[in-house]
């Protein structure tokens, strides 16, 4: 059976290598992606902080899409893809007015409640952990790995609610079922300064600042996501903050389907390794 | 097989039980004064087992026997009986419901593919899908092939009542009720009014009161029907020896209805099931509660 | 022929200002079997009292009818007035005109007309009313305490010194419970273990207490006077009688690295090991699953090394029977789960890290961090490197009155035990540094709040009103970030360690024990006493008593108050020789019961039985339903049942009943 | 229908909480119908199905059976009983004709007054819609033919009596 | 006796009887049921030649399944008591068959023995019977055993024949008929022919069981009220009182009071000898403990102890209880085996001589 995909724009853009290593993991572990056809922006920030009502409609009509499609369930890799579709299937599931309107504004009624998953929840609830770790070939042989929630993927809690959203554990699971060490840090669902990455700068210096302080400080060789915001924000933002705050940080930030290819086996290439701006090319020699 | 050679069978059975001195006495049909009809009939001797038989007209259920007050049990040695499938729904419950000890009796099974009343096959056996006796100690006639019952919904008659307005029911059992003289015949047909001294029956105080008047007979029906809820298993006989033709069934099968729906009940299938009605469920269905 | 007094009460103008009392005594006069009718205005005064006894003699009354308040309020007082003019007690009825009319309807010929109604059906109960005498059954006077903390500890010795006999039963090893954890108590600071060792030691010495450590309630039967209580021995895997103490088999055990319960995992112990130094009895347990011998069938070092032969591998659980009078539950509390979340309801304090950062520690941690018995043997050092903390930041109310994260209430001792903490530790690192994130300071209790002032202005402590968002680790310390909402700042304070007031909740297998005890539980599972204000001590299990924590968060004074409390019920209950209780119980008609045994299956007290009926040569001639007036609290189900109506119940009879209906409507 | 038609009503109760929940209606004075006549009884697991049709006969429009709720029971399971006696009791009234809203069921606790209050007047409010229980209390003259029925009620006399005594 | 011929059919019998104001029982449908009852319009009278008999006989007309016969009430400390509540309105039972005519004439004498029972004579004087001789029977009809034929008159005020022409002829046997018949005078004209030895009657009198011999049946009764066979014949009745209710002979009845808060009936009901209560004692004792006595009681009243009071059996063999019978316990055949037990009996006393 295939799983509904909801790339989102950012996986077809700045977060490519999310989509490249999202496919060959899938490909590589048989598991069958159909595209939601016809998708359109699931609203990220801008939608909802305009109108509450445009935000849930914009990702209502992706579930509505998707049910037409017969799809079941959707994986939405992207954090704020992920939370935006979630968002809407729980105000229908939980508020007949917001229904109505919403069946009103896209002209259509959805069938059955959409599961939507991200890329954590999949792997843990979905695929299964048992089934992941009997395929993997190169464990990631004690990596020391952040891993970094950020806070679209955990919060609002009573929505998402699949992880604590206070101390989330699952990206450090998966880390550690693949063979990474997941170490103990503070700043996981810590803001990245998500989408006032071009507005305010410096901002988002300060933040990223904090989080690679803490990360070195537990440890940490790279940090892990699975948001295309964070990673952008921290990998391209590192070399400015090393630049302000006179520090050096060369800590690669990976989406965390990369870390699994490579436990699977798969090459850099394959992986989408080579578009970073810190490289993690070193520290995958060893 | 023929009737004649299930009789055969089953005189053969008897004089075999009562001459080995297995069993102390047994309780069959024999053949009836009147045309469809047969008698009950309990052989003592191996002398008598010449008069069973076992037809299409071997309606009654004769579990009736097997209660208390016949005292045809007695302590050492069991009792044969002539069972048909659903007859030996009563025996398990009476065993259920401390009744009858299981090795007091001696069941003979029949496999039976329904019987008649005066006009044709009898309702009960149109909806039957238990041809086969649930358990025994011989059979009688063979392993008959289970097929689908002609009426699929057992529960259609009932349906029929319930699709009615609730001043159409009242008038319909007021009119049926109308009939009943008090004769009791339900009460003394049915093996499970084992009672020694029946509700009716008591005087102080007197719940229902025992004359043939329109007050008296809602209210025998009523406690009728309800005394047997969860524990009626559906023989007919109530309906069956009704000379009023009072639907009485009906009462019964509405009530198996309702506590099948209700609390997955089927009565007369487990000697060790609870009746619904002396336990509950803490989720139990509350919706008409304020 | 029945002969019947109706007596009308005004009671002042509650009654009398909405039904006519006057005319009302004047009708029921006219009442079938009614001889004689009165009104008054107190009718529960003297006066209103002595009424009813004048006519009971004067009119020979059969039986009396007060139109009245509840039957709730004055029944006794009745019943009590009409016993002193000769009369059963059981003779009397009340007629609730009062909060079921006169109070409730304003129409005053509606109102009297419904009292008159009240009465007639009232007066049809009572002529058919028949002298009961109280039931009276013996009493057991032997006392079963289940829980070995200090409530426990302390209603055994009450009742053991009232000169009765105590079973103890202790889930764990040793009793002693959560204050044998405790360094120091507030608001004295005595040390916990010097004044609960005696204690301890007292308990498993005086000759009226029997003691069962490590044992469970497997099941409880019977009723007040006479419970039959089984006890599941759980297998020590060492012959008690043997064992002298000595220890060194604890010494030897190879198996160290288990985390200790009763340090709450900040220390190690063996795998046979007996929980802490002071434990009472002195006697090892082998923790089977930790155990090399049980988990490989290698080792057995231990019973090499018993110089006693006390090892016994091969024990297993075993059972006791004990019967007993009554009933004292103590079983105690437990820490709300932060870290686990094995609860669906309770979310979690993840943002606080505990679990995560080895400093943040439970309040009942921190107790067993400056305990001289603790792991550090009272010196304060943190868990992560040992450094002696020089700032700690307690936070109180962590899952207490919080509904998203975790309970409702407050759990009463946080307040009292983290000021103690504060001063602890300030007497222990003079240069330390408390601050303390509150809600509200709660010191009610006798020198409470001089102690919290004590911590404040002495030792110095911090108090910051308001709620830490989130605990990071940055070099080495804990960075919490909170709000004090009093300066209306955010604060952010680079701590050593982080103690967390965690509520305090039920016993987490407390459900199936109050179900086989019949006692009821809240929506958090602590047990229900019968009545909040008058009855806190009582259950509505007869006979069934509570102490402690088990109830509600306690604090050791109230809990050993309430222990003392529960342990002078039992002795009350123990001092009469036979019970008295109402005598409302079903009786079965032998002669028309046909044993179908429902009212076996449906009576909730399993009150009634199985009786043979034999004749004169002693053959079983008949089988019926016998109900045991002990175990019958007359509810009446089995009647309701009854489809023979073969049962009925005294007080409530099918007669009565059906003759009230008879006069509900005329 | 009778414009000024009082329905009577019946009431079972169990003593530890719907009667205590009643008394409790009466000391915080809240007014209600006064149609219910309440019979108290020690558990609704003492309430018999034969109580309610034998209200009908002595002529009650409508039957109120209120106990503890659920885990409430003084008796620990009298209510459980009860409630699934009448889940299947009221489907044989129905079945028979009887409207099965005549027969009421409540859960309502000692602390309750203010419920009670409510389901007496809702109860009340129900039964007066139905109307007067005409069919079964047809039956009841038929049944009862009385010839020289002391044609005014008791209570009539009575209160001659009493204009009399006065 | 007089002879009229009837110049229409029986529905116009109906009709016209119903256009007089009278109030006509006849047999009728009540569902499956055919059973007696009052008539609102002539079709639902249901023609004699369609039915052998009807279900319940027509004795609850006269002596019905339950009749108050005191009323009480309280009232301010005073009781009343009223003890005439004899009802009874004329009326006129139509197509009724010979045998359930016949039965009013057999319990008249218990109901006017010693205390003359004014409930059922009031209503035995105010009630017409006109009776339709039965042109079939069934395999349980047995009135020949007992001394009756598909056309006797007895207890009939009027009695139908039928030639074979389908005209129908009434005898009038009583002033009850001759004002009947004087009331339809137009549909009525006397005649002299005479149908009494009609040969239709004689053909279904040769359908019948044969014959019994009551004699007989009584000597042995006399003899044998302790006998094994009782307890043969009984142990498979159920205790109902089926037979006893639709008896048209049987009366027994049971007084119970019935009361409201304030006021009451004391009844009559119908009783039935099969039920154990029948006989319980107050004092719990019962004389009749087991089933075997019980019905032991049955045939004796029938067979014995009416004949050795009034001279009569109790049965006119209209065979109600035959076909009621759940379990087929066939009273023909009891006392058929009776007799033949006594013939053996003598037989065996002969060879003894």
């Amino acid at each position: 059976m295939a799983y509904g995909y909801y790339p989102g724009c950012s996986l077809h853009s700045t977060a490519k290598e999310y989509n490249i290593s999202l496919k060959a993991v899938c490909g590589k572990l048989g598991i069958e992606l159909s595209e939601v056809e016809d998708w359109n922006c699931c609203g990220a920030t801008p939608a909802h902080t305009t109108k509450e009502e445009l935000g849930v409609a914009l990702a209502y009509n992706n579930l509505l899409n998707a049910s037409r499609q017969g799809l079941e369930d959707i994986l939405a890799p992207c954090a704020a893809c992920y939370n935006r579709l979630k968002n809407a299937s729980y105000a229908v599931k939980h508020s007949p007015e917001v229904n109505k309107r919403m069946n009103e504004l896209t002209g259509g009624v959805m069938e059955r409640d959409m599961k939507v998953y991200n890329i954590l929840e999949f792997f843990r609830d979905i695929y299964g952990q048992d089934n992941l770790k009997a395929a993997i070939e190169k464990p990631l042989e004690g990596l020391n790995v952040a891993c970094y929630y950020g806070c679209l993927l955990v919060r609002p809690s009573k929505v998402l609610n699949f992880d604590d959203a206070e101390d989330p554990v699952s990206m450090d699971d998966l880390v550690r079922l693949i063979g990474g060490n997941p170490v103990r840090w503070s700043c996981k669902t810590e803001c990245c300064g998500g989408s006032h990455a071009i507005p305010e700068t410096d901002i988002v210096l300060e933040l990223g600042r904090r989080i690679f302080t803490s990360a070195q400080a537990g440890g940490a060789e790279m940090i892990a996501v699975a948001c295309p915001l964070c990673q952008a924000n921290l990998d391209m933002r590192q070399s400015q903050i090393n630049k302000k705050f006179n520090t050096d940080f060369r800590m690669p930030v990976v989406y965390v389907t990369q870390l699994i290819g490579l436990a699977l086996g798969l090459s850099k290439e394959e992986l989408g390794f080579n578009s970073h701006f810190v490289s993690a090319a070193e520290l995958l020699k060893k | 097989m023929s009737n004649d050679k299930i009789s055969a069978e089953v005189k053969k059975l008897a004089g075999e039980l009562l001459e080995s001195g297995k069993v102390s006495a047994v309780v069959g049909y024999a053949e009836g004064t009147l045309k469809g009809r047969v008698q009950t009939f309990i052989a003592r001797k191996a002398s008598e087992t010449e008069k069973f038989i076992f037809n299409q007209n071997c309606a009654n259920n004769l579990a009736v026997y097997l209660t208390k007050s016949y005292n045809i049990i007695s302590a050492g040695k069991p009792v044969a009986v002539f069972l048909k499938p659903c007859d030996i729904k009563s025996v398990t419950a009476l065993i259920q419901e401390h009744q009858l000890k299981r090795e007091d009796i001696f069941i003979i099974g029949l496999s039976c593919q329904g019987v008649l009343n005066d006009s044709g096959p009898a309702g009960k056996c149109r909806a039957c899908s238990m041809h086969n006796p649930q358990y025994y100690d011989a059979l009688i006639g063979g392993v008959v092939e289970e097929k689908e019952p002609e009426v699929t919904d057992p529960f259609a008659r009932v349906k029929e009542i319930e699709s009615m307005t609730t001043s159409e029911c009242w008038e319909f059992w007021m009119k049926e009720f109308d009939k009943c003289v008090r004769c009791y015949a339900c009460r003394q047909a049915c093996p499970l009014c084992y009672c020694e001294q029946c509700i009716v029956d008591k005087t102080r105080p007197r719940w229902i009161e025992s004359s043939a008047h329109p007050i008296g007979n809602l209210g025998w029906h009523l406690i009728r029907a309800f005394h047997l809820a969860g524990r009626c298993i559906g023989c007919g006989e109530c309906e069956r020896v009704c000379h009023q033709n009072i639907p009485l069934s009906l009462l019964n099968m509405k009530m198996s209805k309702e506590i099948f729906d209700l609390y997955g009940y089927t009565a007369g299938m487990d000697e060790g099931a609870k009746p619904p009605l002396t336990e509950f469920k803490m989720e139990d269905n509350e919706e008409f509660i304020r | 022929m029945a002969r019947i007094g109706v007596f009308v009460c005004h009671c002042g103008e509650n009654i009398g200002r909405t039904v006519d009392c006057a005319a009302v005594a004047k009708r029921a006069a006219l009442l079938r079997d009614v001889v004689y009718a009165v009104d008054y205005k107190y009718m529960c005064s003297d006066p209103g009292q002595n009424m009813i006894k004048d006519a009971i003699k004067e009119h020979n009354l059969s039986g009396v009818v007060v139109a009245s308040c509840s039957p709730l309020m004055h029944e006794k007082t009745f019943r009590r007035t009409v016993t002193e003019a000769g009369m059963n007690p059981f003779l009397c009825e009340i007629a609730n005109i009062r909060e079921h009319c006169s109070w409730v309807h304003e129409d005053k010929p509606v109102a009297t007309e419904k009292a008159l109604d009240l009465i007639r059906v009232m007066v049809e109960k009572v002529k058919r009313d028949i002298p009961l005498d109280p039931i009276r059954i013996p009493v057991t006077k032997k006392a079963l305490v289940i829980g070995g903390g200090i409530a426990g500890i302390q209603a055994a010795l009450d009742i053991a010194e009232g000169g009765k006999e105590v079973i103890l039963v202790e889930k764990s090893p040793s009793i002693g419970g959560h204050m044998a954890q405790l360094s120091e108590t507030f608001p004295t600071l005595d040390c916990s273990q010097c004044i609960l060792t005696p204690k301890m030691v007292s308990a498993n010495t005086h000759k009226n207490i029997k003691l069962y450590t490590y044992s469970e309630i497997e099941k409880v039967s019977g009723y007040i006077g006479n419970f039959n209580v089984t006890i599941r021995k759980k297998a020590r895997y060492i012959d008690e009688t043997l064992c002298t103490g000595c220890g060194i088999c604890q010494e030897k055990c190879p198996q160290k690295k288990i985390p200790s319960e009763f340090n709450e995992g900040l220390g190690m112990r063996k795998a046979i090991y007996v929980p802490f130094p002071q434990a009472v009895p002195n006697k090892p347990v082998i923790d089977r699953e930790h155990c090399t011998k049980f988990i490989n069938g290698k080792c057995g070092l231990c019973e090499k090394i018993c110089g006693r032969k006390a090892v016994r591998f091969d024990q297993t659980d075993s059972f006791v029977n004990e019967e007993v009078g009554a009933i004292v539950v103590a079983t105690g509390y437990d820490l709300y789960t932060i870290d686990k979340k094995t609860d669906e309801t309770l979310k979690g304090y993840g943002e606080y890290g505990y679990g995560k950062y080895p400093d943040v520690v439970s309040g009942l941690q921190f107790e067993r961090l400056v305990s001289a018995s603790g792991p550090t043997y009272g010196e304060l050092k943190r868990p992560s490197d040992g450094k002696v903390p020089e700032t700690i930041v307690f936070i109180q109310c962590v899952g207490s009155r919080d509904e998203a994260k975790g309970v409702s209430y407050c759990s009463k001792i946080c307040c009292m035990y983290t000021a103690k903490h504060t001063m602890l530790y300030k007497h222990k690192v003079h240069n330390g540094q408390a601050f303390v994130f509150y809600m509200d300071i709660r010191a009610g209790g006798k020198n409470y709040d001089e102690f919290v002032r004590r911590a404040i202005e002495e030792d110095g402590a911090v108090y910051l009103r308001g709620r830490v968002s989130k605990i990071s680790e940055e070099n080495g310390k804990l960075i919490v970030k909170g709000a004090d909402t009093l300066s209306g700042a955010q604060v952010e304070i680079s701590a050593d360690m982080v103690v967390l007031a965690t509520a305090i909740s039920a016993q987490p297998d407390i459900v199936p024990l109050a179900q086989k005890l019949g006692v009821g539980y809240d929506q958090y599972h602590f047990l229900s006493e019968a009545h909040p204000k008058l009855r806190p001590v009582e259950t509505n299990s007869a006979g069934i008593f509570l102490a402690g924590a088990c109830q509600a968060p306690k604090d050791i004074p109230e809990a050993v108050a309430q222990a003392s409390a529960a342990a002078s019920k039992v002795l009350g209950l123990f001092s009469s020789l036979e019970l008295e209780r109402e005598p409302y119980v079903a009786k079965v008609n032998e002669s028309t019961c046909v044993d179908c045994e429902f009212c076996l299956t449906a009576c909730p007290y399993n009150a009634i039985e199985r009786k043979e009926i034999k004749n004169r040569k002693g053959e079983v001639i008949k089988v019926v339903s016998h109900v045991n007036e002990g175990k019958c609290q007359g509810c009446g189900t089995c009647v309701s049942i009854c489809r023979s109506k073969s049962i009925d119940l005294a007080g409530f009879t099918d007669e009565q009943v059906y003759s009230q209906i008879n006069a509900l409507f005329v | 229908m009778d414009e000024n038609f009082e329905p009577k009503i019946a009431a079972f109760v169990c003593t530890w909480c719907t009667y205590t929940g009643a008394d409790l209606a009466g000391t915080s004075r809240l007014k209600y119908e006064p149609n219910v006549r309440v019979l108290r009884l020690p558990c609704t697991g003492r309430i018999d199905f034969s109580l309610v049709i034998k209200a009908f006969e002595n002529g009650a429009d409508g039957v109120l059976i209120s106990g503890c709720h659920p885990n409430d029971c003084h008796y620990n399971a009298g209510n459980f009983h009860a409630r699934r006696r009448f889940a299947v009791f009221r489907k044989l009234l129905e079945f028979t004709g009887i409207d099965p809203n005549r027969v009421q069921f409540s859960w309502v606790s000692a602390a309750e007054g203010a419920k009670w209050r409510d389901v007496v007047n809702a109860v009340t409010d129900e039964i007066r819609k139905l109307g007067p229980f005409t069919e079964y209390q047809k039956l009841i003259g038929d049944s009862f033919p009385f010839q020289h029925e002391a044609s005014e009620t008791e209570q009539n006399s009575e209160k001659e009596q009493v204009e009399n005594v006065k | 006796m007089k002879i009229y011929k009837l110049k229409t059919g029986y529905t116009e019998l109906a009709a016209a009887l119903l256009k007089k104001g009278q109030n006509v029982i006849a047999p009728k449908f009540s569902g499956r049921t055919l059973l007696f009852g009052k008539i609102e319009k002539a079709e639902d009278a249901v023609e004699p030649e369609r039915y052998v008999n009807t279900v319940r006989s027509a004795k609850e007309f006269i002596f019905p399944a339950t009749e108050p016969v005191v009323e009480f009430s309280y009232k301010n400390k005073d009781v009343k008591v009223f003890d005439s509540l004899v009802q009874s309105d004329e009326k006129i039972i139509l197509g009724l068959r010979p045998c359930d005519a016949a039965a009013f004439t057999i319990i008249d004498d218990v109901f006017n023995y010693e205390y003359k029972d004014e409930f059922y004579a009031e209503k035995r004087k105010n009630t017409t019977l006109v009776s339709f001789s039965c042109e079939h029977s069934d395999e349980a009809c047995f009135c020949s055993s007992v001394g009756l034929r598909p056309d006797s008159p007895q207890g009939s005020d009027l009695l139908f024949k039928k030639d074979v022409h389908g005209n129908y002829f009434a005898y009038s046997c009583s002033e009850k008929g001759e004002k009947l018949v004087a009331l339809l005078k137009e549909i009525f004209e006397e005649t002299t022919e005479d149908f009494t030895e009609s040969p239709c009657y004689e053909e279904v009198l040769g359908h019948m069981r044969p014959p019994l011999d009551t004699v007989r049946i009584k000597e042995w009764l006399d003899k044998n009220f302790e006998n094994p066979l009782w307890d043969e014949f009984a142990s498979r009745c159920l205790g109902c009182g089926s037979c006893a209710f639709l008896c048209p002979t049987c009366h027994c009845f049971d007084i119970v009071d019935e009361t409201k808060y304030s006021s009451g009936l004391r009844r009559k009901n119908w009783d039935a000898c099969q039920f154990p209560l029948f006989t319980l004692h107050a004092s719990g004792h019962n004389p009749r403990p087991l089933q075997s006595k019980r019905y032991r009681q049955r045939v004796m009243h029938k067979f014995k102890y009416y004949n050795d009071r009034f001279n009569k059996t109790l049965c006119t063999g209209c065979g109600r209880c035959v076909r009621a019978c759940p379990v087929n316990l066939d009273i023909y055949q009891v006392v058929s085996e009776i007799t033949k037990e006594n013939s053996l009996e003598e037989t065996l006393n002969e060879q003894h001589l």
